[in-house]
């Protein structure tokens, strides 16, 4: 398998960067890591995830669609698309690189949405597998391999080199602008350390799991159950799950007068805010407790009923971390399933 | 032919004046034909204490270049107390600001009596200097909002 | 949407000469909801209102846009025209070109970008103005008077004679006032008590009119039109409505050495008692901080001897609630204590008195009947000193910074007195200058010096020092010929300087009005409304609001009684519409609006709601009382949901001019 | 402790005195825990916990637990209480539908901190004197407890209770605390400097209104970032502006009535110490009008709905410190 030691990083990444834009997980100064644009100095972080997933590079939080000009008393209207241009994204977890799969399904499916497939034609997602995983990791209850993760290529490590590998055309074209600083190499340690990954894997709390009460068929059982007062009790109705959830896809599209203009633009939603779907009639989720059960029962029954029995979780954990009140899906699929 | 004209900066003022000292405080430097630069544009309310922290950060948002508010003085409030409650508002939130790293002479109180109409112009004259020497708001602006040129 | 007039003013040229106002009316016709955009030489002529009245007419208006001079000038003129056409009057506003663009500017290109802007922040107003319409309330028809002085009485009897009920509360067992201490009355020398007296005894008799003496202002609650007073009616140990003021209990009572306060205690009365003879009510008081019974139960007399049993020592503090429609204070005035003056010896001589104490001394109903005898050992003074400003027009801590006004003037009286019905004393004058300011007051003075020999003295005493021998040794310096001089007195007089009661300080708080640092209410303006205070429906009468003389004090109650005969010959007034109010669904019921409002328009509701889960809930929100709610605005900051908002200067309304000058 | 304030709680069920029980229950691992209501003793039993990681301040539940019928039994760390007190002064928490049991607290543990250390697969932490145990699918590992305390407990303000129906152990004292550190050295620094600070920091805000919904001073029936009618509300920052305004609007807001509980930048997902805008308030407040400790009472004025005439001018901002 292609391989490169550790050492020569920043050889591999400046050599992305001369094309287009490259983007690694990075470390912030309050230890946690995010997505930054790689330049000269910026270091891959250590960290199992980012904070915010990697769907902001197709989804972002908030995007320009489409600009009023005034003057006078007439109004232009003004298209402020642009083709994007091509990016890598470098270091994705098995668990985001499954979400982009989720997420296409919502925009790429008729009909389509131009922005998302915009960033997406222009994007290639290289990503990384996982060594070390965290007690709040639950993706393989999703079929997940962290070992082995999609994306357009696949990079594993060792802990001396690191391994590439495409997984389709895109991922062929990549690895092979970059094949120069790579070399044939034995992967027998790689494969000792995904042995010792997978053992972990299975010891994890988290590691039975199972999604077997969850689908699209289970939604009267489900939406009826008695359990979503108990569970929605505590919620303060704040958007961290679904901000940093890599499958949450709602938005909403709002005005914004500048003065000389209006611009309009979406921005991430959250189901779990007071003014969720709010339409001229009113609310249809007036309590928290409808509203939270509709994340949940949209990860778990709804997505699933849509899109062939697919759940919309990726078990990243990122929620089990930053739910200010630790409530979380984890949680509600075991007090569900428990019923 | 050369155009090498650098047109010199010209912030955007906005003057938050009670109604009942500071806006006739106004009236009066104009009765007196005192000069005082045509960026200060002044917005009428009925009492300093009417300014909410809101109305400041949205001039800045959109646009302005300085925000100063003009109430009666201490002790001579019309409704007996409000430019006490915005005396403290303010000093708070001019505070804050600074904390958080805006420039400081971008924001004032100051006290304006209706027969202070000398004191307004002059008032308005080096608040407008401070401003021009600040240069655009940069730091509290809205990118939005930026004017086109 | 919408649709707005815009109207732009000349000013003959005082606009135009400097605002291209053709460009302005041509630039903001573009403005969205513009629909009609003119010019014209002058908007507030009548042919410049018939424009905009034709406008709102032919053009359906719903909003109007002058831009003139200030609002401040022409604003009501403007209202008043858009509402004789049946549009809304606060759906107009002005922008302000003259003073604060036309005059201040001269360059006619940026005055003229400066115009076009205003004008657009007036439109992006009146985008959001909505109609208005001033509430009604209801006024009752009851005056109260604090304070029965003077200007109490005279207030009380001209709001009588308009026909309304009046009331009028007095701390003292009697109404009278200081006026009922004083002996003559300047410039006419005519007695004081033969003027007061037939009008306390009107006052009394007045069925219009209702006296609560010794009472007080216990709480206020309420707004202009519907205050209502608790009344606190203090203990006196005697029933009003039995005792007939025969005074035979203060002929018994054994404890008779009580300091006399209507004498300055320069004599003494009994445990009970009648303040003095032509007091109203003439209602008998017992003092409980020396009346045996009250103090030991030992005694008992006067219960004995009073023959229609009056007297009730188990008599407690009565609170009483009465509605108003208006309230005017007379809570008048006090000479300062001069205990900080030893200069003066005025706590180590007896012989050194207070102008009032003078009063007194020469009162026929004084300590002296009439004769004007030295405290100290009673004799016959000769030589007596005057010293003018006593701890007025000071600049420190131990006076006030003010001129008390009278003192000049009762001074000559005092010397004028003492010098015609003593000719052998030789009175002295010291004075910073002399006031006189007011009808035959100079010539009074004049008088004083040229026909009774008055020795006025420019100067300050520095020192009187009371000597063995009984006299008081005068030191002071004549600054005309610049010497020091020395006299040996037999009495000082200090013309001390009057300050406002210390009861009006509360009172204040409670009506929450408002007073200056000095503790005079401050009027609503110092020109155009001197009787009023800032807050409606509470007027001024008398010193309380300054230093005063009596014929300045009647006027000044007269005044204010006018006023409120003004108000409560009203059904009802109306309200001022841009006023607060708040968004129940929003208000949290936090207090925060309450503790900032000064006029105390602000109560809390307990109001049931549905809840999102639809069950109904009950909360607490703010209500605002639109009739008292003045519209300063200062809730509208404090509340953090912004559930409080100002007709006329509403959020939106400020944020969208914002927006405009901005842009 | 666990098992004093389990006993009360029961106790308090069984004699009537409360209805229920507001506490915290168990999670999937040692440090996940929620906030929940219990009504019976077997599910106290079962699931109610009070240890090292139970940070959640309780009290802000209580202003929609007492709109139900019943009394509501709730156990108040110190900082807790000045939150309710603050609460019950502003009318939103009906105090006599409330019983309050005082616990002691010697400062909460931050799984966040742990993890940083590069802790992770935590399966169990236990306390040893004062390191931290803690098994791990990587083998063991240890951690000095003070390298885990929370940020906001590193500079608590009082131990003290300043309300209680009832008090489990002993109370403890007001801290002369080191709270204002952190705003003093950024006071010191050049306006620049403060500005690149709050920069990086405010630029990570996702506005997930985590701060807003879990403070206890944010009870408002509509906030106006939420609120159409208000012109400021809005989902997400579009633009560096709206990060700014967002958070000292916020603060602003809250001046005068935060009680400095912290929560804020416990929840904060991106670590933002939201905290520092909330205490420069409370430290120009303290040093310009007085000082003044939002909710160590229920009647003292507020010191933005008050004023001395003697209070100092604005300018004090130009006068002062570092431009």
């Amino acid at each position: 398998m292609l391989r490169i030691s550790l050492d020569k990083l920043d050889t591999l990444f400046a050599k992305i960067a001369e094309k287009q834009k490259l983007y690694i997980p990075s470390d912030r100064e309050d230890g946690s890591a995010e997505y930054m644009e790689w330049s000269e100095g910026r270091k891959l972080s250590n960290a199992l995830n980012t904070v915010r997933s990697a769907k902001e590079f197709f989804f972002p939080q908030t995007e320009s669609l489409v600009d009023f000009k005034l003057s006078g008393k007439n109004i232009e209207v003004i298209d402020i698309r642009k083709e994007t241009e091509d990016f890598v994204v470098f270091g994705v977890r098995a668990c985001d690189a499954r979400s982009f799969g989720i997420l296409d399904k919502v925009f790429l499916s008729d009909p389509v949405d131009s922005y998302y497939q915009n960033r997406r034609n222009h994007g290639t997602i290289v990503t990384m597998a996982c060594t070390r995983p965290s007690e709040t990791c639950f993706c393989t209850a999703f079929g997940i391999d962290p070992t082995a993760p999609e994306g357009d290529a696949a990079c594993f490590t060792d802990g001396s080199f690191l391994y590439i590998k495409a997984n389709n055309d895109r991922g062929e074209a990549f690895v092979s602008s970059v094949s120069s600083l790579f070399e044939d190499g034995d992967t027998a340690e790689l494969e000792k350390v995904q042995a010792k990954t997978k053992e972990v894997l299975g010891i994890l709390p988290l590691s039975g799991l199972s999604t077997e009460a969850f689908g699209g068929d289970k939604l009267n059982k489900l939406f009826g159950s008695e359990k979503w007062a108990e569970l929605s009790e505590s919620c303060i109705g704040c958007g961290t799950c679904t901000f940093v959830c890599p499958t949450c896809q709602c938005y909403d599209i709002k005005d914004f007068n500048t003065g000389h203009e209006i611009k309009r633009f979406r921005c991430w939603d959250s189901c779990m805010y007071s003014d969720f779907t709010k339409m001229a009639h009113g609310n249809p989720r007036l309590t928290q407790l409808e509203r939270f059960r509709q994340r949940f029962m949209h990860k778990l029954v709804y997505f699933p009923a849509n899109n062939n029995g697919e759940l919309g979780c990726v078990g990243c954990g990122r929620c089990l971390t930053k739910c200010p009140i630790s409530m979380n899906i984890v949680k509600v699929m075991k007090a569900l399933e428990a019923e | 032919m050369q155009v090498n004209e650098k047109k010199e900066f010209e912030p955007v003022i906005v003057a938050f004046c009670c109604n009942w000292c500071s806006y006739a405080g106004a009236d009066l430097s104009g009765t007196n034909r005192l000069n005082y630069p045509t960026n200060v544009k002044i917005i009428r309310v009925p009492c300093s204490c009417r300014v909410n922290p809101m109305f400041i950060l949205r001039a800045f948002q959109r646009g302005a270049d300085g925000v100063i508010i003009c109430g009666c003085h201490p002790g001579d409030c019309h409704y007996t107390s409000g430019n006490y409650f915005a005396r403290r508002r303010m000093t708070l939130l001019f505070s804050m600001l600074d904390f958080i790293g805006i420039e400081r002479d971008r924001t004032r109180v100051e006290w304006v009596s209706a027969a202070e109409g000398a004191k307004f112009a002059a008032t308005m004259n080096e608040f407008t200097e401070a401003v021009k020497k600040l240069g655009p708001n940069r730091r509290l602006e809205d990118l939005r909002c930026r004017k086109q040129s | 949407m919408q649709r707005i007039g815009v109207f732009v003013c000349h000013c003959g040229t005082n606009i135009a000469a400097t605002v291209d106002v053709k460009a302005v009316a041509e630039t903001l016709k573009n403005e969205s909801g513009v629909v009609f955009s003119t010019d014209y030489q002058y908007m507030c002529s009548e042919s410049g209102q018939n424009i905009i009245k034709d406008a709102i007419k032919e053009h359906k208006l719903t909003g109007v846009v002058v831009c003139s001079c200030s609002p401040r000038m022409h604003e009501a003129t403007f209202r008043k025209a858009v509402a004789s056409v049946g549009l809304n009057p606060y759906m107009l506003e002005v922008a302000n070109l003259r003073e604060q663009c036309s005059w201040i500017h001269k360059d006619i290109a940026t005055a003229t970008e400066k115009a076009v802007i205003l004008g657009r922040a007036a439109i992006a107003k009146v985008h959001l103005n909505a109609p208005l319409t001033a509430g009604e309330s209801p006024v009752v028809k009851r005056a109260l008077v604090i304070g029965g002085g003077i200007a109490g009485i005279q207030t009380a009897l001209d709001i009588a004679d308009a026909g309304f009920d009046v009331d009028i509360i007095e701390k003292e067992p009697t109404i009278g006032g200081k006026m009922a201490q004083i002996d003559k009355t300047f410039p006419t020398l005519d007695c004081a008590a033969c003027i007061l007296t037939p009008k306390m005894v009107e006052a009394a008799q007045n069925e219009k009119i209702h006296i609560h003496s010794f009472s007080e202002v216990a709480d206020v609650k309420g707004f202009v039109g519907n205050f209502t007073v608790t009344i606190k009616k203090k203990a006196r140990f005697v029933d009003e409505t039995k005792c007939t003021g025969c005074g035979l209990c203060t002929e018994k009572c054994p404890m008779k050495k009580v300091p006399n306060e209507f004498n300055m205690n320069l004599d003494n009365r009994t445990a009970v008692y009648i303040p003095f003879a032509q007091a109203v009510p003439k209602v008998a008081r017992i003092d409980p901080n020396y009346c045996l019974m009250l103090k030991n139960g030992k005694c008992g007399v006067c219960s004995k001897v009073c023959s229609v049993g009056a007297i009730d020592y188990k008599q407690q503090d009565k609170f009483i609630e009465e509605r108003y429609g208006a309230i005017v204070v007379a809570t008048g005035f006090n000479p300062i204590k001069l205990d900080k003056y030893d200069e003066f010896a005025y706590s180590l001589s007896p012989d050194v008195v207070t102008s009032l104490e003078l009063e007194r001394l020469m009162n026929a109903a004084g300590p002296n009947g009439g004769t004007l005898l030295r405290p100290s050992d009673k004799t016959h003074p000769h030589t007596i000193v005057f010293v003018q400003c006593v701890g007025s027009r000071c600049d420190d801590s131990k006076g006030k910074p003010y001129c008390s006004k009278i003192c000049c003037m009762y001074t000559a009286k005092h010397a004028m007195l003492i010098r015609e019905k003593y000719p052998d004393t030789e009175v002295y004058v010291f004075y910073i200058d002399v006031r006189t300011p007011g009808k035959n007051f100079d010539e009074f003075y004049r008088r004083a010096v040229e026909e009774y020999g008055v020795h006025y003295v420019k100067g300050m005493v520095g020192k009187v020092t009371p000597r063995t021998d009984g006299k008081l040794a005068v030191q002071a310096s004549d600054l005309l010929s610049n010497e020091q001089l020395h006299i040996d007195a037999d009495m000082v007089v200090l013309a001390a300087a009057i300050e406002p009661d210390k009861t009006a300080r509360p009172l204040a708080t409670m009506l929450t009005t408002q007073m200056d640092t000095n503790d005079f209410f401050t009027e609503a303006h110092p020109k155009l409304r001197p009787v009023e205070s800032a807050t409606a429906g509470i007027f001024l009468s008398g010193a309380c609001q300054g230093p005063k003389d009596i014929p300045e004090t009647v006027a000044q109650a007269s005044a204010a009684a006018a006023k409120a005969i003004g108000l409560l010959c009203k059904n009802s007034i109306t309200c001022n519409p841009c006023v607060a109010h708040s968004d129940e669904l929003m208000c949290n019921g936090c207090s925060s609006c309450e503790k900032v409002c000064p006029y105390g328009a602000i109560t809390y509701i307990d109001k049931e709601f549905r809840m999102p889960d639809r069950t109904t809930a009950i909360r607490r929100v703010a209500s605002v009382n639109p009739a008292v709610c003045q519209g300063c605005g200062a809730c509208t900051v404090a509340c953090p949901s912004g559930a409080m908002d100002l007709n006329g200067f509403s959020n939106s309304q400020i944020m969208a001019e914002v927006d405009a000058i901005c842009k | 402790m666990q098992e004093a304030i389990i006993n009360k709680a029961k106790e308090l069920l069984a004699d009537g005195r409360v209805d229920r029980v507001i506490g915290w229950k168990k999670g999937e691992f040692s440090y996940d825990i929620t906030p929940a209501v219990f009504e019976t003793a077997e599910e106290i039993d079962a699931e109610f916990v009070c240890n090292d990681f139970t940070s959640a301040n309780v009290s802000k539940y209580l202003v929609k637990e007492t709109k139900k019928d019943g009394t509501v039994l709730a156990f108040l760390k110190p900082c807790d209480t000045y939150s309710f007190n603050q609460l019950v002064k502003e009318h939103r928490i009906d105090a006599s539908k409330v019983y309050t049991v005082g616990i002691p607290c010697d400062g909460k543990l931050d799984p966040e901190k742990i993890k940083q250390k590069g802790i992770s697969g935590i399966r169990s932490i236990e306390k040893d004197g004062d390191m931290l145990k803690i098994d791990t699918v990587y083998g063991d590992e240890t951690l000095k407890i003070s390298d885990a305390m929370s940020e906001r407990c590193l500079s608590c303000k009082s131990r003290k209770h300043v309300c209680y129906d009832e008090l489990i152990g002993e109370d403890g004292d007001v801290i002369s605390s080191n709270r204002f550190d952190m705003v003093e050295q950024l006071e010191n620094m050049s306006a620049q400097e403060r500005y690149d600070f709050w920069r990086s920091q405010l630029s990570k805000c996702i506005r997930c209104n985590a701060c807003r919904n879990v403070c206890p001073a944010c009870t408002c029936e509509k906030c106006v970032f939420d609120n159409d009618d208000s012109g400021i509300s809005n989902k997400a920052a579009a633009d560096s502006f709206e990060e700014n305004m967002f958070h000292v609007i916020r603060a602003f807001h809250v001046a005068g009535r935060c009680t400095d509980c912290g929560e804020c930048s416990r929840v904060c997902p991106q670590n933002i110490p939201l905290h520092l805008l909330n205490r420069k308030f409370i430290k120009d407040i303290n040093s310009l009008y007085g000082e003044y400790q939002a909710g160590a009472d229920t009647d003292s004025r507020a010191p933005l709905t008050d004023y001395k005439q003697s209070d100092c001018e604005a300018s004090v901002v130009h006068e002062r410190g570092v431009e």
